[in-house]
């Protein structure tokens, strides 16, 4: 078990999301940045999609009832454990009644906005229509389906069978799949189905503008700001279906990206959608940060969504080599 | 294509395997233990790394090790050598799975080969002669087992299908005997390979080790480059090989050895690989497939001009096969000693420092070996420290080179089986050619003293 | 105007399908008929109707969206409209107020006075188009166009549930608190999604809802 | 002429397989201490005086050896600083170098509590199982 300690809100529980309820309105949820989620599962031994904590406010702080593995990933949040200093994207054995503490991400070769507390066995609070993310609307799965609070305490499932403690770590996927325009984090989108109705300067300034992920950003959306995006005609949608990196831009001019918790539905023009290999990057988009999205084609998203998979597996082939080797000291 | 081979082996296949590479002009890798941190196969690689320690379960036997060695070296391809993880067909799947490339054939075909009663159904779906059996494991019911054993003949032999090396054997002589040995052999087997499958085979009195080496490439093509006898053995240990199998028919081996590349072809077998069979009365019974380049292959190197295992190599790269059957000629003989840091008297290991070490020389004569004087033979590896390879216009031409050869080379320091190849050319058994698989093993006895 | 249906993608991981012509009743039933087909085909998650239109998410990313849509095209040439048989829930709405925060806004951009807004909103039976948005959230079909107020230049961080709003040519009911767009014009206690419940909402496309107002501050 | 320091991997593979704690040999180039660590390697707890530098206090120090072929790394991929200096404390079980394999950061755990007192291998370079990293000294 894993009691929460610090007061620093809006961390929630989350997996790799919920699939299959957009009928009742319930969307996706989950982990921001699912690579971060998956890497700390692999590396204490998890399967990929079990649930962690993922805390995007900090300090923050927890302790663990029980001996087990962690690890950190997402934002390297200069963890530490009882005091002793943990490498960032990396297992550690942990004994009962140590605290992890997480700090405010500083800024190095990659920072990050949001860490990922993985646990040897996981999380195991209930499944809620197939998933144990935490839907804030609706308050649905997680715990409690909220954000976490102090005394809160999240259940961990049994350890899975032949769980190493072996200290491992990986390479942030930022840094071994680094992607930037002019020293900025780009983004890769396809254009969305409004974007020609969006005028000439505005499509240009879209590919070409630096847009600022503002403080009205979380799980639901980024609000982005900067160059205005104006369509020709002024439009007005029907409600229909949408998925996160979708970026609707409303009246004002300013865009915004449809992120994990988004809702399933909206009306907003659309004017491009991030592609889904590339929510993770935005995910851990510091607020105050700026980023520029590049044009892709579908035959691109599609290879990145590969690319992605194919860098999963090749970690889960590393991490399982070192796992099983018989040279340990 | 691949420009770094990673050689998962130490000794003097190690070094072999290197030179194939220089003259294909490929990178190589050298993984070794901490035992061999002075070995000649490290100091002549182009990147040599350190993996484990000097038990080989924690360094050559260790694919894990030698995967993520091949990772962090940037090594494309993964030669196993002989021994070690040659016939896993787990690593060969790793190997592949880790994007690189295995030099030797796929996992599937290892796997085949490693199972007894498969390998022989394959064989007898390709036309290749095998011992009469049945080609299947024995069923439970006892009333079957023993219309199985009649109908073949006794004596029979029982074989694990997940032995190899003379483990996991018993020979019935009569039916009374055959159910209490059937089940002391399945429990054995159970315990020792984790496969309690056991078949049934005629036994052969006194046979001969004959084995076919083979080449097939990635495109279909499959030749065999001549016969090799290996009948001298101890404890089913080769000591001393030979090419060709001396007094048998050419057409018999001719048609054999078709069959073998038919088999090739037939199972999709790519890179070298050896045909082992048991020759009795001019007949050749298939007993096992190897499916990694040999210890002896040298001897069909000299007999054919084939560099076999720079073929098996670029064979790996998804080259064609070099040559065509009707290219193939064997001219020639060739003989091949393996020389092991061993008691001669008593065949306990002998590891420790070579003081000297005196190679022989002249026409038709080759030293595969990875020592030499100032070298510590490690214990935690077998014995084998070099191969001397002669090759004469006849046999009688090799006989007598081998015996020159012999005669000029020293090892001091420690001991090796120098003596035992000597009392060996001495033998008139020997030196008259087509022993058979026990004539060693008299011999030490005492039982063929001339 | 085209007669032929637009279908548009979102990402790699959906498609937009949207009806030509009008919002219509009608059209909708058909939508629903497309929706129960198309989530039966093995590519398809989920089928997600929308006012007129239909979202429709693949299991995988496929090599090219065309094939998908060429199917739905077809298959939309064929369906026929879905009958309307489901229930009708009347709704207590209290209108305007702490509860109806933006009333004002809607008042200024039709002209019409508290009263005409509240009369003409609670008028009609509407059915349930779709259900999305949030959790239990239901689209609603047939509002009077007179009524009709753009959706917000800047969404609202935070409006309740309960909260009856009105966006563009479309009105509807939060079922919990959230973001929206919309301009909220009074209140209602109804709770349309129970997890514990199977199915989890409380209403489904082919339902009817009907406003009856609990009473109006002004 | 073999010293007995020749011999360490063997005796610690020996002494690792042999479940024993502590050997110590002693010969005419100096003594040895072989120490069980509880991570259950087996660590060279002292050497010969040549062979290396002593620590501050007077105490022993230990070689920690890469366990992993790899390139070693000093400082995490993401950090601006390395992960120990010369004189830093360190405690048990803390990350003091990482061995880097294709995407893999398999971390170099400090085997005690102790004060480094040299960093041996050069960052970046490819290091071999056993290959020495740091010296570390008990403090």
């Amino acid at each position: 078990m894993i009691e929460i300690l610090s007061g620093a809100p809006l961390a929630t529980v989350q997996d790799l999301g919920r699939l299959g309820a957009l009928r009742w309105g319930v969307g996706y949820s989950g982990a921001m940045d699912p690579l971060a989620l998956i890497c700390g599962n692999l590396l204490v031994g998890n399967d990929r999609d079990a649930a962690a904590v993922e805390a995007q406010l900090f300090p923050f702080e927890a302790r663990f009832n029980a001996d087990g593995a962690i690890a950190v990933t997402g934002a390297d949040c200069a963890a530490t454990l009882d005091g002793a200093p943990l490498l960032p994207w990396a297992s550690t054995p942990v004994r009962a009644g140590q605290r992890l503490r997480l700090d405010h991400p500083k800024p190095g070769a990659w920072s990050g906005a949001r860490a990922y507390v993985c646990v040897a066995g996981g999380i195991d609070t209930a499944l809620a229509l197939g998933s144990r993310s935490t839907q804030l609307r609706g308050a649905i799965g997680g715990h409690e389906g909220r954000a976490l609070r102090p005394g809160d305490v999240l259940p961990v499932g049994a350890a899975p069978a032949g769980a190493s403690s072996e200290p491992c770590g990986v390479m942030p996927p930022a840094l071994a799949m680094p992607l930037e325009v002019d020293g900025l984090p780009a983004i890769r989108v396809l254009p969305a189905a409004e974007y020609a109705c969006f005028s000439p300067a505005s499509q240009e300034a879209f590919w070409s503008g630096a847009y600022k992920v503002t403080p009205q950003s979380d799980r639901y959306g980024f609000r982005l700001f900067g160059p205005e995006l104006l369509p020709s005609v002024p439009l007005e949608l029907r409600s229909h279906g949408i998925v996160p990196g979708v970026i609707q831009v409303p009246h004002g001019g300013q865009p915004i990206v449809q992120m994990r918790d988004a809702q399933p539905s909206g009306g907003y023009p659309k004017i491009a959608t991030v592609i889904e290999a590339d929510l993770w990057r935005l995910g851990q988009i510091p607020i105050g940060r700026s980023v520029r999205f590049l044009r892709a084609t579908w035959a691109e998203a599609i290879e990145a969504a590969r690319v992605n998979e194919r860098w999963i597996d090749e970690v889960a082939r590393l991490v399982d080599l070192f796992r099983t080797r018989s040279a340990r000291s | 294509m691949f420009g770094a081979v990673l050689i998962a082996n130490r000794g003097e296949i190690a070094l072999r395997i290197q030179r194939a590479c220089r003259t294909l002009g490929l990178r190589t890798v050298a993984v070794y233990s901490e035992a061999d941190r002075d070995a000649a196969h490290v100091r002549m690689a182009d990147v040599a790394i350190c993996i484990g320690p000097a038990q080989a379960a924690r360094s050559y036997l260790d694919a894990s090790a030698i995967l993520l060695a091949a990772k962090a070296t940037g090594a494309e391809a993964i030669h196993p050598g002989y021994g070690f993880l040659s016939e896993n067909a787990d690593f060969a799947e790793a190997v592949a799975n880790a994007g690189l490339t295995f030099v030797g054939p796929s996992a599937d075909c290892i796997r085949i080969m490693g199972d007894k009663v498969a390998a022989k159904r394959a064989m007898l779906e390709a036309g290749v002669p095998c011992v009469p059996g049945p080609g299947a494991a024995l069923p439970d019911d006892p009333d079957a087992i023993r219309a199985a054993a009649a109908q073949i003949g006794y004596p029979v032999i029982l074989k694990a299908a997940g032995g190899g090396g003379g483990r996991g054997m018993r020979v019935v002589e009569r039916e009374s005997a055959l159910l209490d040995a059937l089940a002391l052999t399945r429990e054995e087997a159970r315990r020792a390979f984790g496969n309690p499958q056991i078949y049934v085979e005629k036994f052969l009195g006194h046979p001969r080790h004959v084995e076919i080496q083979v080449v097939a490439d990635a495109h279909g093509q499959a030749i065999w480059l001549g016969s090799r006898d290996c009948s001298l053995q101890r404890r089913h240990q080769k000591v001393l090989e030979e090419a060709p199998a001396p007094g048998l028919s050419a057409t018999l081996v001719a048609e054999v050895g078709e069959r073998c590349a038919q088999a090739c072809r037939r199972i999709g077998y790519q890179g070298v690989g050896t045909f082992e069979f048991l020759v009795e009365d001019n007949a050749f019974y298939f007993i096992e497939m190897n499916t990694r380049v040999q210890v002896e292959h040298p001897v069909t190197e000299m007999t054919t001009g084939v560099d076999i295992v720079a073929e098996g190599i670029r064979i790996a790269q998804g080259e064609r096969l070099s040559l065509s059957q009707a290219d193939v000629t064997c001219a020639g003989h060739a003989f091949e000693c393996r020389i092991n840091a061993e008691d001669p008297e008593t065949f306990t290991p002998s590891p420790g420092r070579i003081t000297r070490f005196d190679a022989p020389g002249g026409p038709g004569v080759r030293i595969d070996t990875h020592v030499g004087a100032g070298v510590v033979v490690p214990p935690y590896y077998d014995s084998l420290i070099g191969k001397l390879i002669v090759h004469g216009a006849s046999r009688r031409e090799a006989l007598a080179r081998l015996r020159v050869a012999l005669s000029e080379m020293r090892v001091d320091g420690i001991k090796t089986n120098l003596p035992l190849h000597r009392r060996i050319l001495a033998d008139p058994g020997f030196t008259a050619g087509g022993v058979d698989i026990h004539h060693l093993e008299a011999m030490l006895r005492g039982e063929t003293a001339a | 105007m085209s007669a032929q249906p637009v279908i548009s993608h979102l990402g790699v991981t959906a498609l937009l399908f949207e009806a030509p012509g009008d919002t219509t009743l009608e059209t909708q039933r058909r939508i629903w008929s497309l929706a129960h087909e198309a989530e039966t085909w093995p590519e398809v998650r989920e089928a997600v109707p929308g006012m007129n239109n239909l979202m429709v998410t693949f299991v995988r990313p496929p090599q090219s969206p065309e094939p998908l849509a060429e199917r739905l095209r077809k298959a939309w040439a064929s369906v026929s409209p879905l009958p309307l048989a489901g229930r009708v829930l009347e709704l207590p709405v209290m209108y305007g107020g702490e509860g109806g925060p933006h009333m004002a806004d809607v008042v200024a951009h039709t002209g019409l006075r508290v009263d005409d807004i509240v009369a003409i909103h609670s008028a009609p039976v509407y059915p349930v188009y779709a259900v999305g948005s949030h959790p239990g959230y239901c689209y609603l079909g047939g509002m009077d166009p007179r009524i009709a107020t753009p959706r917000r230049k800047t969404p609202v961080l935070k409006i309740p549930g309960g909260a009856v709003s009105i966006g563009g040519a479309q009105t509807g009911v939060s079922a919990s608190d959230g973001p929206s767009g919309w301009n909220t014009i009074g209140s209602t206690a109804m709770r349309f999604f129970d997890i514990a419940r199977d199915p989890p909402v409380l209403l489904q496309p082919g339902d009817s809802i009907v406003f009856k107002p609990a009473g109006v501050i002004r | 002429m073999s010293s007995i320091f020749d011999r360490v991997p063997d005796l610690a593979a020996w002494v690792a397989a042999a479940d024993i704690d502590v050997l110590v040999l002693k010969g005419p180039d100096g003594s040895l201490r072989l120490e069980r660590a509880p991570n259950g390697s087996v660590v060279v707890a002292d050497r010969p005086a040549h062979d290396g530098p002593q620590a501050a206090s007077g105490g022993a120090a230990t070689k920690v050896r890469a366990t992993l072929a790899g390139s070693f790394l000093t400082r995490h991929p993401v950090r601006a600083d390395r992960l120990v200096e010369m004189g830093d404390r360190v405690a048990a079980g803390q990350a003091i170098g990482l061995v880097q394999v294709g995407d893999l950061l398999a971390p170099v755990c400090a085997p005690h509590d102790g004060v480094v007192e040299a960093v041996i291998a050069e960052g970046g370079a490819l290091v071999g199982y056993g290959d020495p990293l740091f010296w570390l000294a008990r403090s």
